[in-house]
């Protein structure tokens, strides 16, 4: 059971993505942006990073890589894609996720453990987590800031697609807990058949209590199985 | 030839940098700043002698890949 | 009136003659660009190599000492790391945001030239006071700067240090260091070998960029007249940074490199010539092959153009069409430029003609060295007399009100939360506590680093000042349970040819040498930045230390100042000297006193001190050293991060607001008792929901985290 | 009163984002596209009706905040 972790110039959590997958017992393998077949690969993740300089607009060039192609199409088929941070906002640009990020409120770069309250569980990436489960997570990002057409909006709130909220440390969902101005506190999202995941924290720097916090376990765990139950 | 492609956040959608903007002049002293908006432009050097063509090759380039439609608007002119 | 070409490059009537004596000819203009940049304080070190002599630089662990690109220290099985600092004050004086930007970029480049994977930056920086608007305007960009870059670039910034003083207003101190780590068999050195190989200049196209920019803009005061001599301000290109990164980290795997040289100041000219020399060797250089962003450049500013994420290989022929395809594949523009020959003459072509020939080491081993007069100031003898006037008693809970509120005594997170931290997954300590440590993935093994300097105790006596930055450096890695292993230093200085000046460059090198030397660590590399003077305002001596730690086993769970729980006793470890306020942050932020003289640091007892916290980070939940704001600041720091109160009881309150060195508060739970060797005693409890001093006052907690949380928000907004 | 502020990077520094577009365009198949450069809009809404007068109060905006004089050029245009 193979994880591709997807690797843009300019990309920089592939490591720590590997290093996740294989501590919650998964496999995990570098892919290069420019090649053209999944097929071996039961999931993918786009991590995080500064994809193509982030230039233009954040993801906008990534998502033309030749390998975004295969990327949609194992979307299509319904395999797990996940998109951490930058790789969550390729997603977007993408158009395999809805919305937008763009520049934090306070336009400056963020980098601390935040509180996310779990909102929906019908996601490959929050399979295994509670509705009500608070979780501390790092977030590290200057465009995280959450934006998306009024339709589009609704269609997710109303479909149950927000995965995750910024929260406080008891869960309440406020504007006092939004970091970086993400409408409706949106910090993670799945597609219609929640296949497709994207999040702006990072779960895999939350897996070991040595570096301050292993509540991103569950998330990456949900993942995991989901992958394992493709190839299953 | 030399196009100009203006690109702005469209309307009713979050512009933290406008909104950054405006609190930053005001603080300055410039009360009289009423909105404040983003946007970007990209200068574009491309060969060819049909502008109107031209134009609108780029017109495709903003719908793939220089704007995002579905947070952005955009416009060409010609510079020269 | 034609001033001559070579005074206009900054170069004296000797040094040109020096140059006639070495071509026995008139340099052509290339060759004078050459010279004037490679002789030039910045690149030449004339002022200073005489000096820089006294720093002990040995140790059984050392690999690459001083005068490589970083110096690099062996951590065992295997396993090396590489440290290197540097500053980038003028250029982020000009502008900050690109100036502290490209500084982080140069900075990586000299480790990944030694073949290490960069794995951490931290940013000591020092700026004018913040109620100036062009101060905050400079901290803001400089912050921003090294965010944008080094968050780009994908290399986490775990630490740094501010400083403010007047004496930067008008010229700002950035110093950037950075860490890499590589295994012993992929060590590269800058040295061209082997007739005949090839000199592969990798990344950005090469544009009219710091044309000159080290020489002039590092390398001569800063005053209105420089708005003349200012370069074009560089662009920094963290992606392509990243890309090159990636491509020359290839390169060493797989062995396709001789020896690489990152191009710094002198671009071209000081990386083919430094390459040629180290190998005793020469090279031809062919100017035409250089990719171009402005066509129309004269062979002069091809040469001497400081563009930026540029690299300089050495590739044996028959690897060539391998690495141009590994830099194909990583989008890093790559083309060869030039043979390495038997030498010793470095030649430069351009459009068929030469355009330079000469000796390649002269550019180097024959620049200039001077030994500038040096004379203790006369205004010393008044100044040490002038001891801070101390009160009869002191509401320590009123000063806190006053030192918290300090920006550079409070919450520091507003800057090194704009920093990505956690990169790699290594950072166990995170910035915030004193040394940041990290893990090496796959060991038992840590490296535990802190940044230290302190302009106004080095301007009162920069001998006792310089050795006591370093002790303190000891002792920030040391509370991580980390033993001092290396050192690299950062000596910011006015004006040279200025007696007062270099002697402040003397006695500071002296009294480093001396700490270094008691504690047995190397001095592994550094760097000199002199002329940080700005109409004929020399800023303070500022010597900044960079202290590489290293443990192995690493303790299980190291001590943070957040774990101190109601109930944990508060011990004091060390000697003290209730005397001890000269340049104390109470003299300077609550009495605004600026004279005395700092006691000196002893030997003994600070060696003792650092070898007995070093085992108590096995097992205290907290440990901090004593610095800036004594005992109360540092009490209150572990209260405030940990959200409880404390009981503290002493007789004097100088026992609180003093700064004498070589002191450490450990918290510990009551059985324990960490008196062993060093003079210990407890000062108090943790608990309840005030800083309580007993007869000295007290403050409510929350009110000293607030007045801390905002001291640099409030200002900054 | 409405401006509209255009900044762009003085001729001759390097524009690492235009370089990368460029690219990206030209893996797209857009093979005419020469020199690619970035800059930024600014649209203001600024009360008062003497638009010299205005014109030169953001011409010090811009000096102040808005541009980098030091590696920037801005120009101002009346919108509306
Ligand atoms: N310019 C900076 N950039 C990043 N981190 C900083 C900066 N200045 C201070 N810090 C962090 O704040 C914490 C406290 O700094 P400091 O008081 O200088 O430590 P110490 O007094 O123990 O040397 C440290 O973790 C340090 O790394
Ligand atoms: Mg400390």
């Amino acid at each position: 059971m193979t994880v591709a972790v997807v690797v843009f110039p300019g990309t920089n959590c592939e490591h720590d993505v590997v290093h996740a997958m294989r501590l919650l017992g998964a496999e995990a393998e570098l892919v290069w942006h420019r090649d053209t077949d999944l097929s071996g690969a039961a999931g993918v993740v786009l991590p995080g990073g500064f994809a193509h300089g982030d230039y233009l607009r954040t993801g906008a060039i990534a998502r033309f890589s030749p390998v975004m192609d295969e990327v949609a199409r194992l979307a299509g088929e319904g395999r797990p894609v996940l998109g951490i941070c930058n790789g969550f906002q390729i997603l977007c640009e993408a158009g395999l996720l809805p919305g937008a990020l763009v520049a934090n409120r306070d336009l400056r770069f963020i980098c601390r453990p935040i509180h996310l309250r779990v909102e929906s569980t019908a996601s490959v990436l929050t399979a295994a987590a509670t509705v009500g489960d608070v979780l501390r997570i790092p977030l590290n990002s200057y465009e995280g800031n959450y934006i998306a057409p009024a339709g589009a909006l609704v269609e997710l709130e109303e479909a149950d697609r927000v995965m995750l909220r910024y929260s406080d440390g008891a869960g309440v969902v406020d504007a006092a807990a939004n970091p970086n101005g993400s409408v409706n506190n949106i910090a993670g999202i799945a597609d219609s058949r929640g296949n497709v995941a994207g999040l702006m924290p990072h779960p895999e720097r939350a897996v070991e209590e040595i570096l301050g916090s292993s509540d991103g376990r569950v998330l990456l765990a949900s993942f995991v199985a989901s992958v394992s139950a493709v190839t299953a | 030839m030399i196009f100009r492609v203006s690109i702005t956040r469209k309307a009713g959608l979050s512009d933290p940098e406008g909104v950054e903007t405006h609190r930053a002049l005001h603080d300055l002293g410039y009360e009289d700043v009423g909105e404040v908006h983003f946007g970007r432009i990209i200068t574009l050097e491309v060969a060819g002698d049909d502008a109107a063509a031209v134009t609108a090759q780029i017109g495709e380039m903003c719908e793939r890949l220089l704007a995002n439609p579905v947070i952005e608007d955009f416009a060409i002119e010609v510079v020269e | 009136m034609t001033e001559p070409a070579h005074r206009r490059l900054g170069m004296t009537d000797d040094e040109y003659a020096a140059v006639i004596a070495i071509l026995e000819r008139e340099p052509e203009p290339a060759e004078l660009a050459m010279y004037s940049v490679m002789w030039s304080e910045h690149c030449s070190y004339k002022s200073s190599r005489a000096w820089l002599g006294r720093f002990p630089t040995e140790a059984p662990w050392v690999v690459v000492g001083p005068g490589e690109n970083a110096g690099v220290v062996d951590l065992g099985d295997g396993w090396l790391a590489a440290l290197r600092i540097e500053s980038h004050n003028h250029p982020s004086f000009v502008e900050p945001y690109q100036g502290a930007a490209t500084g982080v970029g140069g900075i990586l480049r000299d480790i990944f030239t030694m073949g290490a994977r960069p794995i951490a930056v931290w940013d000591p920086i020092r700026f004018g006071p913040l109620d100036e608007a062009r101060n905050r305007y400079l901290l803001k960009g400089v912050v921003s700067g090294i965010a944008g870059y080094g968050n780009a670039v994908g290399v986490p910034t775990l630490g740094g240090e501010i400083e403010f003083a007047d004496c930067y207003s008008r010229n700002p101190l950035v110093n950037v260091m950075a860490l890499g780590l590589l295994q012993r068999d992929q060590l590269v050195l800058s040295a061209a070998s082997g007739e005949g190989n090839v000199a592969v200049l990798l990344g950005a196209a090469t544009g009219r960029d710091g044309i000159g920019g080290a020489s002039i803009l590092a390398s001569a005061s800063f005053d209105e007249e420089s708005g003349a001599k200012r370069p074009s301000v560089q662009i920094g290109d963290p992606f392509e940074e990243k890309k090159l990164i990636e491509a020359c980290l290839e390169l060493y795997e797989r062995g396709l490199v001789v020896g690489i040289q990152d191009l710094g100041a002198a671009g071209i000219s000081c990386a083919t010539s430094e390459c040629a020399a180290n190998g005793g060797m020469g090279m031809d250089v062919d100017l035409d092959a250089v990719h171009l962003r402005e066509h129309d450049m004269t062979p002069g500013e091809i040469l001497m153009s400081e563009s930026q994420e540029r690299m300089l290989a050495i590739v044996q022929p028959e690897d060539l069409d391998e690495v141009l395809a590994l830099a194909e594949k990583w989008e890093v523009d790559a083309s060869a430029i030039g043979t390495v020959t038997a030498g010793p003459a470095l030649r430069v072509f351009h459009d068929g003609a030469r355009v330079a020939d000469l000796p390649a080491a002269s550019l180097s081993d024959d620049a200039p060295m001077y030994r500038r007069p040096a004379a203790r100031p006369d205004s010393l003898d008044e100044i040490w007399a002038a001891q801070p006037r101390l009160p009869a008693h002191v509401d320590v809970g009123d000063a806190l009100r006053g030192l918290l509120d300090d920006p550079a005594l409070g919450d520091r997170s507003w800057i090194y939360e704009q920093y990505d931290h956690q990169l790699f997954l290594n950072t166990v300590v995170e910035p915030g506590h004193d040394g940041s440590l990290l893990r090496i993935k796959g060991t038992q093994k840590g490296l535990a680093v802190s940044t230290d300097g302190d302009g106004p105790r080095c301007a009162l006596d920069p001998r006792r000042g310089g050795a006591r930055i370093v002790w303190e450096a000891a002792l920030n890695v040391a509370v991580t349970g980390a033993r001092p292993y290396a050192v690299v230093d950062n000596l910011n200085f006015g004006n040279p040819e200025k007696p007062e000046v270099m002697w402040q460059f003397r006695e500071t090198v002296e009294g480093m040498s001396e700490a270094c030397e008691a504690l047995g660590v190397p001095v592994i590399g550094g760097n000199v930045s002199f002329y940080n003077e700005t109409d004929g305002v020399d800023i303070h001596p500022t010597p900044v230390v960079g202290m590489l730690g290293f443990c192995d086993p690493m303790p299980a769970s190291p001590a943070r100042l957040d774990r101190a729980e109601a109930g944990m006793g508060i011990w004091l470890l060390g000697p003290e000297d209730l005397d001890d306020f000269a340049a104390s942050a109470y003299a300077r932020i609550v009495l605004g006193a600026s004279g005395g003289r700092p006691a000196a640091p002893d030997a003994d007892a600070g060696a003792a001190v650092v070898a007995r916290t070093i085992e108590l980070a096995g097992w205290c939940p907290v440990l901090h050293d004593v610095g800036a704001g004594g005992v109360a600041v540092a009490v209150a720091e572990i209260c405030i991060r940990s959200g409880v109160g404390a009981r503290i009881d002493v007789a004097d309150w100088r026992e609180l607001l003093n700064e004498s060195p070589h002191r450490v508060l450990a918290v510990l739970p009551n059985r324990g008792d960490p008196s062993d060797r060093v003079p210990v005693r407890r000062i108090g409890t943790i608990g309840g929901a005030a800083i309580d001093f007993g007869d000295h006052g007290a403050i409510p907690l929350e009110e000293a985290a607030q007045i801390w949380r905002n001291a640099l928000p409030r200002r900054l907004g």
